[in-house]
């Protein structure tokens, strides 16, 4: 219908903003429809519901848009019309969605009553909209603080836990002290290339010699700091684990599968569209970056007893993995980027559904052993777990390998060999944690008979589990169109100026 | 549809179809369809043998389906000299190990024999690939199946087992994954056609040739383990003593031939520089060879009957390695023979230690003394078994061997003159258990009342006894068949050079 | 190819299948004692006719090239094609009709012997599995087919030392005889391969067509090829150093000990030594290697015989011996030599065979009867049998004299062409009248023990005990009946090769001139004048009779006490009587130390500790503890994270600005 | 044309907000040190915006709106974690550890 849009006139941008506009009208209303409703059960699943039908109306005119290849008219001022946006948007809104359906029985069960929360979720998924298509410094910054604020809070969701309490205060801390980082970086650019656009930037790093230019290097050094804080990118990833352990399950989730996927998103179009020309020097950061944070993270993630905890740290693992497939600093590793998170957030958004339908009420200390004969008890959920460990540790047949398969095929075609061998080495290493558990589920006899009575997967978090699963062997198996998809989405990322500079 | 065209896929689809069937059907119904299946997937297979073409060289019955197109990985399958028997003897073992499963497995029948299904077109999968990205995905595929088989239903430490079979198979997979890969690049780049296809990839390999000897390390170190060759193999025993009798026989009889064929598909032809390297050689022949002795000599000291098997496979694997390192046509024929009748021989071990222990529920070669007074049949049987897997002339195990040494000794004649010796060692290890099993005197009560085999057993136990004979006294059907594809590697990975010409006269 | 010679395949289906007729009513248990007996001796009386009609078959043909009857090809490999074929000529005629006939004759003495033994269908198919696998060897026309049949008797010896497997032992002796064995047969596989590298085949006709060219004289090559057939022969035909199974074999029944262990297996390494003759000839410092270890092993085997108080064991290590000499024999290059004494030998030493086992038969029956827990073969128990079993004392006394060398007597003839061929090659180097003169000394002590061993057996007081003696009787007509012919054997043996100074001579020397030619290019045959043969002869005779003279005066049988009251044996008898202890040496030196090794070294340190300890475990337990480490620089305090998060940033922007910063 | 002085100045009191944010205990002086820090990057902004243009300025507000919705979540925090451990002692919140 209108593949052009020109983002010169306001009624341009307005159009382009669609999406997130229609997200937020959603929160706005249902943000007064709480101020009336906020006493019973009932009334926290209506939201719950509601939030649920807002996502799926926003993820609808994202596909509409990606259908008809909505572009921007010249250059891209404040928000990118390219794939890799709608992209980006869609796995987002799918962790949020998939988020919302999990947390309807769990909030029940561990008697949060606060309806706020599927608010903040929702606000949280338009600063991540912000973060995955920004075209604007500012606005890649304002996206990442509307989303950090929100995620702080509902880190901290549960007034009864002091250890919701401690998450959330430390992730608020380390959070502001890194946007700070975030913000000198883009300081420093803004004051040396005179823009915080990306497609300008494109143009001046292009042009310029960047031995004797020390300041601009301190700042795409500091933009770096910001976003590996985000990412969770070892020595940056200290508050993960806590944070992750301490929040409750779904936002957990959520944070390891929606954020991190908003925040790499950021990351590449930020070093991609304004950074293209000086590859060089970010890509060896990066690789390092990459390097050290899938060795740490596999291997502490070795000597976890507790499951939450395990998870987090593999979580870590995982943005490593991610960072390899940045480290490439091509297009196609942004193409391998989409799908591993896309798959990612699935397999992530299952385990933890598992997590918390095994974990009692309360009850925050879910070792592995407490797993034990769960396949006798629970095969089906047994199964599923099976799945989601193997698609985590990128076995065949799952979408965890296709992934994996990628990420290998970007850093091979980027002559990055050895972190391919690090990338390999370390998915033996997970192997050690992730083995066991499957192990625990099928292999060990239950702890007493009624060992997993309570073990119960409700309603909307049964579908979530079922669906995830189910599409994690689908994709293993027939991968062809999502990689196409994939790979169309990375190759957007050229910048929208279309300057040919020789690389 | 002439049957070329379909039988490849069948293979592959029909065990899953009925693994699902199995998975369904009630309880007591699944082990009969296991066998069903089994059979069925046997006799599919059976006119393989004469719709085989001898005399072609190059792949035949060759299937190719378009799986992800973009990226150039296509599902190919075809099948040659060297994989025909590999996949007549997984179709020949899979119904036997069914049948010998029978009262061995009590709990979970349905998931067990629908694994062993499953399992089945894992293997097939990794013989019959063509494309080297299905190939990867089949080779890792089948490591599930057996890493519940062993950590279900396995005996007392099977969890450390199965996790060590786990990890020693994955981490040689995943490297061998980065080499594909890297081939598939600088192949794709070179020619322009991005394609995981064997020929293709095969034909234009030269130009990965400033890595080979990194690239065919990741290989090496894959099929390496999976053989096993010397330092890599101390999964093997613990897997053995741990799965239950099926899996033994499978892990043994078909798991242990995907690292030889490994080497023979992929790891000679693609690098046959390195591998004729000097260096590269001399080490290689020297763990093979040291794997012959020590697996014979630590076999020799075994107190539980199936380690000593294992560790026996580790000793006929030695042989493998040697004759494949070797790379003449006998040296080769040889391999592959010694690949089917050692699944054949140690297959067999395996299901008579499954008795055994289904009659004492122990696996100590001490527990038992002066069965062939109880149990004749049995005690014949094991002793023809033990004969095959000694090398006796007559039985397969001696052509294998025999053809291997004859071969290599052109090549590497010192290597072939220790290799002797693991004959002698063979025997040492093999005669003593059987002494202590069979003859002695019958001190334990216990073993008194043991009763003979049964009609189930000896249906296991006779098509083999019927292939070691066979085999043994008239190899040359098998040996017709391997010729043509064989040469054609030697040709490949010797070149031009024809094999060592004689000094003197003697006949061409 | 005459019509009978094309039998010849018949003559290994009859064995074969009454092993497998045999077996099965063994494995399932069917009670039909008749029927295994009319099987088993039925298969060999038609196997050993179908040997005659091929033997008159040949002799009637024209005596050109030996005819080969390839029955399907075996293992077709790239250049390497084995036939499974059988080769017929004057040398495979020759051992197939010693085979059968003497089998034949031990079959019939088997079924006295072993009548009221439960495995007795079980005795009957090994036995059968026997004739088959020798006549494999016998009748092989290559190499590959010839190992078959090597090792095929091989496993039959070991299943039938260790028949009665409920005595340790036994079993024990069984399993140190085939793997013996099989150090042999690496030897024999090493030359198989050396002849395949250098002439590109391995069936007979061609290898000793092309041997000439191939080779050059005493070279490398063909000496090693040799050296290592020799090997192979050493392990088979139980010589230094690979002789101790043989004694450790008495375990097996008696008639058994004389089929394999003295008439047919044991010469098998003789008879490739024919065979191949010509690589022999071509490389004389093996020939020699294998007549010097031929007459050590000779002497070595008689000097232990003398103190042997188990009346199988004297005769084992006279086998030995015996063995020494045919091996003397082809090693100076007198092949039908050799083989002459490989056949007068399977006859008197069958018969000793047969006669001990009479003996052990009665005295077994006695003391069956009395219940006491003798020793049934042990001399010291026998004495003065004479009287109760004169039939089998008379055949005993035949072989004697036959063994030891008396004129007249087969042992005679043969014994003394091998000496006569190593006097004859003396001339050539003084090394030979070394071994001529250790074969004298050996003659000596031959002649010694064996009236040793029937005085003891036969004459003087009998020590068995009262009531034993009335238990004593002669064995039935059906274990006599066969000593009688080989006794008639023993005696006529000697005819078909007589020297050249009597009339009719050297029939087999003639009969075997065919294969035996193709060496005589590179050993010629050397001949001794009248004189010097009729010297020999006459020394031969005076040192058979110094030896049974010498017996008969210096051994008091009276003086014996039986084996209970027996004083312990002091100085060089005790060694004599322990065999020189060799068989501790090898345990101790040898298998001893590999069983450690294995156990300690091999298995403990190295799988479990190094590769497994160090390699799998440990690794993982290594990333177990960085894992470990790792979590406790978690301390939950925010100054840690902080402060990581600080010093990160300032490597990432050193890194950044090139380390400027 | 004072550009080189301001920017020394905001990167000094950068570093003094990430000092402070190092050794302080109390969570509260902590978040002020990280206002500090931000209110550094707006110094520098201001300073490049004085070259730039007016674009630098509108950054400027954008920040300061972003610092105090900040702050406003950060305080909740920190009194909902007061009312479980009576104090906001850094040092003692490290229940979640290991």
């Amino acid at each position: 219908m209108w593949p052009v849009i020109d983002l010169g006139l306001p009624g341009g941008v307005a159009l382009a903003l669609l999406p997130e506009l229609v997200l937020t009208g959603c929160a706005l209303c249902l943000t007064i429809l709480v101020a009336w409703r906020h006493r019973s059960e009932e009334d926290q699943l209506l939201v719950g519901y509601l939030a649920a039908v807002g996502l799926v109306l926003t993820a609808a005119v994202v596909v509409v848009f990606w259908v008809s290849d909505v572009r921007a008219g010249g250059l891209e001022s404040m928000i990118a019309l390219d794939g890799f946006r709608y992209l980006t948007d869609l796995i987002v809104l799918l962790g949020a969605l998939l988020t919302v359906l999990l947390s309807l029985g769990y909030l029940g069960r561990e008697r949060i009553l606060v309806p706020e929360y599927f608010l903040l979720l929702l606000y949280a998924t338009v600063g991540m909209m912000f973060m995955g298509g920004g075209a604007d410094l500012i606005v890649i910054f304002l996206g990442l603080e509307l989303m950090s604020v929100s995620v702080y809070v509902l880190a901290g969701i549960d007034r009864r836990s002091v250890f919701c309490a401690e998450a959330a205060l430390k992730y608020f801390l380390m959070g502001a002290f890194a946007s700070a980082f975030l913000l000198y970086g883009i300081a420093l650019i803004y004051g040396f290339t005179g823009t915080t656009n990306l497609g300008l930037i494109y143009v001046q790093t292009a042009t310029w010699v960047f031995q004797e230019n020390t300041m601009l290097l301190i700042g795409i050094g500091m933009l770096l700091v910001g976003f590996a804080f985000k990412v969770a990118a070892v020595p940056f990833h200290m508050w993960t684990p806590d944070v992750y352990d301490g929040a409750p399950t779904p936002i957990t989730a959520f944070m390891a599968a929606a954020v991190k996927a908003a925040a790499f998103a950021a990351m590449l179009r930020v070093l991609l569209e304004a950074l293209g020309p000086v590859t060089v020097v970010w890509t060896e950061i990066v690789w390092w970056l990459a390097a050290i944070t899938m060795v740490v993270g596999n291997l502490v993630a070795l000597a976890q007893r507790n499951l939450k905890r395990m998870l987090a740290y593999s979580s870590i693992g995982h943005a490593g993995y991610l960072l390899t497939a940045v480290a490439s600093g091509t297009d196609f590793g942004a193409g391998a980027f989409l799908f591993y998170a896309f798959a990612y957030t699935i397999m992530t958004m299952g385990a933890f559904a598992i997590v918390a339908a095994a974990g009692r009420r309360g009850e925050r200390d879910l070792r592995v052993e407490d797993l034990n004969g769960l396949a006798k008890r629970r095969p089906w959920l047994a199964l599923a777990m099976m799945v989601f460990m193997l698609s985590l540790l990128g076995f065949p047949g799952t979408a965890g390998f296709i992934g994996k398969w990628y990420i290998l095929s970007a850093a091979l075609e980027a002559q990055n060999g050895l972190l391919a061998v690090v990338l390999v080495s370390t998915t033996v290493i997970s192997a050690g944690y992730y083995l066991p558990v499957i192990m625990a589920m099928f292999m060990k006899p239950p702890a007493s008979d009624d060992a997993h009575e309570h073990v119960t997967v409700t309603g909307a978090a049964r579908w979530v589990v079922a669906a995830t699963a189910v599409v994690l062997l689908v994709l293993g198996v027939w991968p062809g169109p999502a990689m196409d998809v994939a790979g169309q989405g990375g190759r957007d990322l050229r910048p929208s100026v279309m300057i040919t500079v020789s690389k | 549809m002439n049957y070329e065209a379909w039988v490849l896929e069948a293979l592959l689809a029909f065990p899953l179809v009925t693994a699902i069937a199995v998975l369904l059907r009630p309880v007591r119904e699944a082990k009969w369809i296991a066998l069903f299946a089994t059979l069925i997937e046997f006799l599919i297979s059976v006119p393989l043998w004469w719709e085989f073409d001898p005399t072609v060289a190059l792949m035949q019955f060759q299937v190719a389906r378009p799986w992800i197109a973009g990226w150039g990985v296509w599902f190919r399958l075809g099948l040659d000299g060297i994989s025909l028997f590999m996949v007549l003897l997984t179709t020949f073992t899979m119904p036997l190990a069914v049948l010998s499963s029978f009262n061995y497995i009590r709990e979970k029948e349905r998931a067990y024999y629908a694994l062993l299904l499953v399992l089945t077109t894992g293997m097939l999968g990794v013989f019959l690939a063509l494309d080297l990205f299905v190939f990867y995905m089949f080779w890792e595929l089948m490591l599930i199946p057996m890493y519940f088989l062993i950590g279900v239903w396995g005996g007392p430490r099977r969890l450390y087992a199965a996790i060590k079979f786990f990890l020693f198979t994955f981490v040689g997979s995943l490297l061998m994954l980065v080499a594909i890969l890297t081939i598939y690049y600088y192949v794709g780049r070179a020619t322009g056609t991005y394609s995981f296809d064997y020929y293709h990839l095969l034909s234009n390999i030269q130009v990965t040739d400033r890595w080979a000897f990194w690239l065919f390390g990741a290989f090496f170190l894959a099929f390496a383990i999976k053989v096993p060759l010397f330092p890599f193999h101390t999964w093997l025993p613990d897997a053995h003593v741990e799965a239950p009798t099926a899996g033994s026989v499978i892990l043994a009889g078909i798991l242990l031939k995907m690292g030889c064929y490994g080497f023979l598909r992929f790891a000679l032809p693609f690098y046959p520089n390195v591998v004729l390297d000097p260096m590269v050689a001399t080490v290689v022949v020297v763990l093979a060879v040291i794997g012959i002795i020590y697996g014979g000599l630590v076999a020799m000291v075994q107190p539980d009957f199936k380690k000593l098997v294992a560790y026996s496979s580790v000793a006929h694997l030695g042989f493998v390695m040697l004759g494949i390192w070797a790379a003449t046509v006998q040296s080769l024929e040889g391999a592959i023979i010694i690949m089917i009748s050692h699944g054949i021989s140690t297959g067999a071990l395996f299901f008579l230690a499954g008795m055994l222990y289904e009659r004492r529920h122990t696996r100590e070669i001490a527990a038992f003394g002066g069965l062939a007074k109880v149990v004749p049949l049995l005690a014949a049987v094991l002793t023809i078994v033990v004969l095959s897997s000694v090398g006796l002339p007559g039985t397969n195990g001696f052509i294998g061997e025999f053809l291997v040494l004859i071969g290599s000794f052109g090549i590497y004649p010192w290597a072939v003159v220790v290799a002797a010796t693991g004959v002698v060692v063979a025997a040492m290890y093999m005669l003593r258990a059987l002494q202590r099993i069979i003859y002695n005197k019958l001190d334990n009560p216990e073993n008194e009342g043991m009763l003979d085999l049964s009609r189930r057993e000896l249906a296991v136990l006779l098509p083999l006894i019927a292939l070691i004979f066979w085999i043994g006294v008239y190899p040359a059907p098998f040996l017709r068949r391997i010729e043509a594809s064989t040469s054609m590697l030697v040709e490949q990975v010797r070149g031009a050079q024809a094999p060592a010409p004689f000094e003197t006269g003697g006949r061409r | 190819m005459p019509a009978t010679v094309g039998w010849v395949w018949l003559v290994l289906l009859f064995p074969l299948a009454g092993f497998l007729a045999n077996g099965a009513i063994s494995v399932l248990r069917l009670d039909a004692k008749r029927a295994v007996t009319t099987i088993g001796v039925g298969a060999l009386v038609l196997s050993f006719l179908v040997a005659v009609a091929v033997m008159a078959g040949l002799a009637g043909a024209p005596a050109d090239a030996p005819y080969v009857l390839s029955l399907w090809q075996w293992m077709p490999a790239g250049r390497l094609e084995i036939e499974l074929a059988l080769q017929v000529d004057q040398l495979s005629a020759m051992m197939l009709l010693v085979v059968t006939g003497v089998s034949m004759v031990i079959h019939v003495f088997s079924v006295g012997y072993m009548g009221e033994d439960p495995g007795y269908a079980r005795y009957f198919s090994y036995l059968n599995l026997f004739v088959f696998f020798m006549l494999v060897l016998v009748l092989g026309a290559n190499f590959p087919v010839m190992f078959v049949g090597w090792e095929g008797v091989g496993l039959c010896s070991y299943l039938l030392i260790g028949f009665w497997f409920e005595n340790e032992a036994f079993a024990n002796a069984g399993k140190k005889a085939f793997i013996m064995n099989r150090i042999g047969d690496v030897g024999f596989l090493l030359a198989m391969f050396m002849i395949f590298q250098a002439v590109g085949t391995l069936s007979f006709i061609e290898v000793f067509e092309y041997a000439p060219r191939a080779f050059a004289i005493g070279g490398t090559a063909i000496t090693l090829i040799t050296l290592a057939l020799f090997v192979g022969a050493i392990g088979k035909s139980a010589q230094i150093p690979l002789y101790t199974w043989l004694p450790d074999a008495m375990a097996g029944p008696t008639p058994v000990s004389a089929l394999i262990h003295a008439a047919t297996m044991v010469t098998a390494g003789v008879y490739m030594v024919a065979r191949a003759n010509v690589l022999f000839a071509m490389a004389p410092i093996s020939s020699f290697t294998v007549a010097a270890v031929g007459a050590i092993t000779a002497l070595f085997a008689a000097t232990v015989a003398l103190k042997q108080w188990d009346i199988k064991k004297v005769l084992a290590y006279s086998t030995v011996s015996q063995l020494g000499y045919m091996f003397m024999g082809v090693g100076v290059g007198a092949y039908a030599a050799g083989i002459f004494h490989l056949t007068t030998h399977a006859f008197f030493k069958a018969l000793l065979f047969l006669g001990a086992g009479s003996v052990i038969h009665a005295l077994h029956h006695a003391y069956h009867h009395t219940h006491s827990s003798e020793e049934a073969q042990d001399m010291r128990n026998m004495g003065g049998l004479r009287k109760w079993m004169p039939l089998t004392a008379t055949f005993m006394w035949i072989a004697t004299l036959a063994i030891v060398g008396v004129p007249g007597f087969s042992g005679f003839f043969s014994k003394d062409e091998i000496l006569a061929a190593t006097f004859a090659r003396g001339h050539e180097a003084a090394a030979f009248y070394v071994l001529w003169a250790v074969g004298v000394v050996t003659a000596l002590l031959t002649a010694f023990y064996m009236t040793r061993l029937m005085i003891y057996t036969f004459h003087g007081p009998n020590r068995s005990g009262e009531k034993e003696q009335q238990h004593l009787h002669e064995s039935p007509w059906v274990m006599t009946g066969p000593l009688l012919v080989l006794a008639v054997l023993a005696i006529v043996g000697g005819l078909i090769n007589l020297p050249a100074v009597l009339p009719g001579s050297g029939w087999l020397h003639h009969w075997l001139e065919p294969v035996t030619e193709l060496s005589a290019a590179y050993l010629p045959e050397v001949h001794l004048s009248h004189s010097t043969e009729w010297v020999l002869l006459g020394f031969a005779t005076l040192v058979a009779a110094l030896g049974i003279i010498g017996a008969w005066r210096l051994l008091k049988p009276a003086a014996l006490k039986p084996a209970r009251e027996a004083p312990e044996e002091t100085g060089i008898q005790k060694v004599l009587l322990n065999k020189w202890y060799v068989d501790e040496i090898y345990d101790t030196l040898i298998v001893r130390p590999i069983m450690w090794v294995s156990e300690n070294v091999l298995w403990k340190v190295i799988d479990k500790g190094i590769i497994d300890g160090f390699g799998a475990n440990g690794s993982a337990n290594l990333a177990r503890a960085m894992g470990w480490l790792g979590s406790r620089l978690q301390t939950g305090y925010l100054g840690t994270y902080v402060f990581l998060f600080v010093l990160g940033a300032l490597i990432l922007l050193r890194v950044v600005t090139g380390w400027e910063l | 044309m004072l550009l080189g002085p301001s920017l020394g100045l905001s990167a000094v009191l950068f570093s003094l907000g990430v000092a402070g944010v190092l050794f302080r205990r109390n969570a509260i002086v902590i978040f002020i040190c990280i206002e500090l820090m931000l209110n550094a990057v707006n110094l520098s902004f201001i300073a490049f915006a004085q070259q730039l243009g007016r674009s630098g300025q509108v950054i400027v507000f954008f920040v300061m709106a972003v610092a105090a919705a900040e702050a406003a979540v950060g305080l909740a925090i920190m009194i909902a974690i007061y009312r479980h451990k009576d104090t906001i002692d850094v040092r003692e919140i490290n229940l979640l550890r290991g």
